[in-house]
């Protein structure tokens, strides 16, 4: 069995496919945004509650996709879940420095032990837009999704 | 089946295999399994050798030279065009326009044929099955003009539903647009019947030929068809060609597409006539090698026994399909009769690019996605499927790929 | 002239020349010598091998699938972007769009840049040596929607007349659309100045950079200029493509050209949302293989010292220049100062196609006729010239040759 | 030199196009057409005077162009005068084979014989449409050229 492959569909990123945390609309949220790929039809909404600092105090997501898309949709609802904007905007250019390959070091090391999982996307570059769909509509939802 | 297998044994496909280099080799250490003929399809090497020959011994400018190298590419060039005409059976040369590709031969319709005279109310007839070459080009002019599309339905089976269409045509329909072969059901439409229907109410039909003349001999004249449009590239031949076929009549009334050289007759700075058709909607350099490398696949095509290259692609698809049938966690979109050699699917538990990946890591290449084609997307209520595209150069082998790699998915993603 | 001989030393002209197979091809049991590439330029082994090589090897649609050779095809069709973007140095690859030619570059600004906007009287201020490529879109907005042409004159020399340049742009003007090299005169214009002046009104600045990117390098960037377009087949790149660059700005309130595959968003059967630029124009399966040929050809320009091939291009043209100065019954049209490696001519008693067929039977190919540039016909009065075309695989030798094959026509046609 | 090349430019055929036969407008024609080469700018403009019988009872000829297309053109007129309209159209179809390189054996042998000199370009494509202008004008002239 090809190792990269096995890299790819590790347990952690199954699982997070299969039951997806924070998964569901969220009523009084006050951004919102969808994305969506057009490449394969996926699509994922993302609903924020900020505080007044900014803070993510809260955080749900919604949508179809493959297993890579919604893992890492999962995956950046739990993470996200009490960040300030500026430690979120970090750990969202970790990621994607993190599954094209590049140099991730500017994350901390809980950050990245966790994120290590998506690390395996890297050698399947087709498929890293499934991986960073829902933290461009996170960011979407941020910069221009007020509701 | 014995049968089937019987007929097909008269195409050889291991044979036609050597002729396709690029099929003897590896992707991650395993042997290629290509199935996405569909979206493209590989060239023989009579096509890249002619291309390449041609290019360096010689290639010229066409149309405008009258030295040796320009007479030699001209020759060549409209050389081709016969060849094309004798490939779809047009009852004249004329009747062969050179484009950039299907979706753009589509585009020159709407464009010199439709959107001169097309009034808000208008009505277009046009399949769900449709590939978005079929559907943006209508819908400009929807947005643009007002026109009305009218969809037809296809069956559960992937049929195109015939009531469905004849209560589409109407009084105000100018155009049918419809696909000979669906490139993601397979579904071959009943094109002759399709036209006497249209042409009963006074309505010309363009059919979206991409696929269909990929799999089938095509004769304009018996389909009595307006307009009938190929890509290149999934005829075994070069990209950045393709060619509509228009009756003479429209083509002599539709106004120029792009404006450049060759298209026009006299330039002057407040006054502008056009040259003939083809001539007309062929501005400025065309696709001159492209035409060499396409006439040469078409003559590869026809040089096949096409009956018999057609009995071993469904023989491959009646196999395909039976194997798949033991997966009771495998759907099939699309089942209708006669279909073409196009096998769409989704699988429960596997998303339609995940298991593309995995394949992909068998060697074994099928698309995942819409396919260009969301409104059949949206009729069968799937985000995207997975599809096997068989060509001349499939073997049962290449299904037993497929399969094994099925089942591969099925373990990583499901069981895992 | 020593000088010159000089500089272009440093361009080793006839090195370059095995790099083209076809340049020591015979005609008629003569060697051929190849004086018509501002028609088409011959291409080096190495774009053809390209070419080939990917078509065996790592050929698929783009865009399109997850598999190995789809990810390979797109990788190398970005990657042309990316080449193309370094050759016009471009802020961002997203500022270029793969066309099927020059032609359908200039289309395209007139259809998603000027049409939706146009209104009568709005005017497009052009010069009259512009190639038909750059007239006839511009005409379409004259017949269909009440554009003026405001036409530029030339000075008897070949330059263009700034002051006419000046006077020409004024309120109404939508848009300067002028060549970087005139086809046939070989005249270069003061792009950046031409861009200031316009822009100091508000005008935008569309140059048809066909013949101008071959002979000299660009940057887009320093020019400042909104739209420049280049084509494949000169630029000794292969057929069947070219590319628009555009500002970003532009771009992104530019409506679709043709509507199909990867130009849009969603597709549903009532409404219909578009890609971003630079996909949103470009619908359907692009010239994929021609992109790979292009990107090398590129790459071949670029790994030369144009400056030396500039130098030795304008030797070539001061060496035919000077050599025809001895016939006083040839007279050259276009003496523009700096000029490109463009000689045109007329000969007293020599009708300019006998003349091309004569010198062809000496293995010399030239372009006779209008050149596609029938207002600048009009211009100099004559109904057609005969056109020596430099590239720099071009040589003394061969000018030695065009000069045998004119005096051997004088013969048989003045004195036989 | 080319014996090809010296068989196209006989000084038959550069004697006819510097000096061509019948040259100029015709005041009082009964039909008139012009015919136009796009690929080489060139022109010319055929003028008739058919009698009642249909017979080419004048005809002259104007226009710039190449050797070929000026010589073909004073060629044709010199033969065509004084033809009915059924010779006319054999001595055009004779001639249309004769310079394409097909079989021509439909001409009388005078015809033949006095068009032979034409024969040379059935060797260059590229410039049959030179010689074939003015024949084509003809026709037009006749079929929808009345004044
Ligand atoms: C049915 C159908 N129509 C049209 C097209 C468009 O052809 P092209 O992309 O070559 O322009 C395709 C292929 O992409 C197709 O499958
Ligand atoms: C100055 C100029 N502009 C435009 C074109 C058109 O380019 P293409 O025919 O490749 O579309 C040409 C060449 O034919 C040209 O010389």
């Amino acid at each position: 069995m090809d190792s990269a492959l096995r890299e790819l569909y590790q347990e952690v990123i199954l699982d997070h496919s299969r039951h997806p945390r924070h998964y569901g609309a969220m009523d009084g949220a006050s951004h919102k945004a969808e994305g969506y790929n057009p490449l394969c039809g996926d699509r994922v909404t993302v609903y924020l509650l900020l505080g007044p600092d900014g803070r993510v105090a809260d955080i749900k997501f919604e949508g179809k996709g493959c297993a890579i898309s919604q893992a890492s949709a999962s995956m950046m609802v739990d993470m996200l879940k009490g960040r300030s904007q500026a430690e979120a905007e970090k750990l969202m250019q970790g990621f994607l420095h993190l599954v094209k390959g590049e140099d991730a070091s500017d994350l901390s090391e809980d950050d990245r032990e966790r994120l290590e999982v998506m690390g395996g996307i890297s050698e399947f570059p087709m498929r890293v837009k499934c991986a960073t769909l829902a933290w461009h509509t996170y960011k979407n939802a941020v910069e221009e999704g007020a509701t | 089946m014995t049968a089937q297998s019987k007929i097909s044994a008269s195409f050889d496909a291991e044979k036609a295999r050597a002729d396709f280099e690029i099929l003897s080799r590896q992707v991650y250490g395993k042997p290629l399994v290509y199935l996405d003929s569909g979206a493209s399809a590989q060239k023989p090497r009579v096509v890249l050798d002619a291309m390449r020959d041609f290019a360096q011994s010689e290639y010229a400018n066409v149309h405008r030279g009258v030295h040796f190298l320009s007479a030699a590419a001209t020759d060549r060039y409209e050389a081709a065009r016969r060849t094309l005409q004798k490939f779809l059976k047009a009852a004249s040369e004329d009747e062969l326009v050179f484009t950039k590709g299907g979706t753009e031969a589509i585009n020159l319709v709407a464009h010199s044929y439709l959107m001169p005279t097309i009034q808000p109310g208008d009505e277009i007839v046009l399949s769900v099955m449709e590939h978005h070459s079929n559907i943006v080009p209508w819908h400009f002019l929807r947005e643009r003009h007002g026109a009305v599309l009218r969809w037809v339905d296809v069956r559960d089976d992937g049929c195109l539903d015939m009531d469905a269409l004849d209560a589409a045509i109407g009084p105000k329909t100018k155009l049918v647009a419809i696909t000979h072969m669906s490139n993601v059901l397979g579904t071959i439409t009943p094109l002759k019947d399709i036209v006497a229907r249209a042409h009963a109410k006074g309505v010309p039909v363009l059919a979206d030929g991409c696929q269909g003349a990929v799999h089938q001999p095509v004769d304009v004249q018996a389909l009595d068809i307006d307009f009938y449009v190929i890509t290149g590239h999934k005829l075994y031949g070069p990209t950045g060609i393709g060619a509509l076929y228009a009756k003479k009549a429209h083509l002599k009334k539709m106004r120029p597409f792009n404006g450049g050289g060759e298209m026009i007759r006299e330039v002057a700075r407040d006054r502008i006539t056009y040259a003939d058709p083809p001539a007309r909607f062929e501005a400025g350099t065309p696709p001159i090698i492209e035409s060499v490398g396409l006439a040469v696949a078409l003559d590869y095509l026809m040089a096949l026994d096409r009956t018999a290259v057609a009995a071993h692609e469904h023989d491959l698809l009646a196999y395909a399909r039976q194997q798949v049938g033991q997966f009771n966690w495998l759907r099939v979109i699309g089942d209708a009769p006669g279909k073409g050699a196009i096998l769409s699917f989704e699988a429960d538990g596997m998303h339609a690019h995940d298991l593309a990946t995995i394949l992909d890591r068998e060697g074994v290449a099928v698309r995942a996605g819409h396919h260009c084609a969301q409104v059949l997307m949206e009729r069968f209520s799937v985000a995207s499927t997975s599809r096997a595209s068989f060509a001349l150069y499939n073997t049962r082998a290449d299904v037993d790929a497929l399969i094994g790699g099925l089942s591969k998915a099925r373990e990583i993603l499901v069981h895992g």
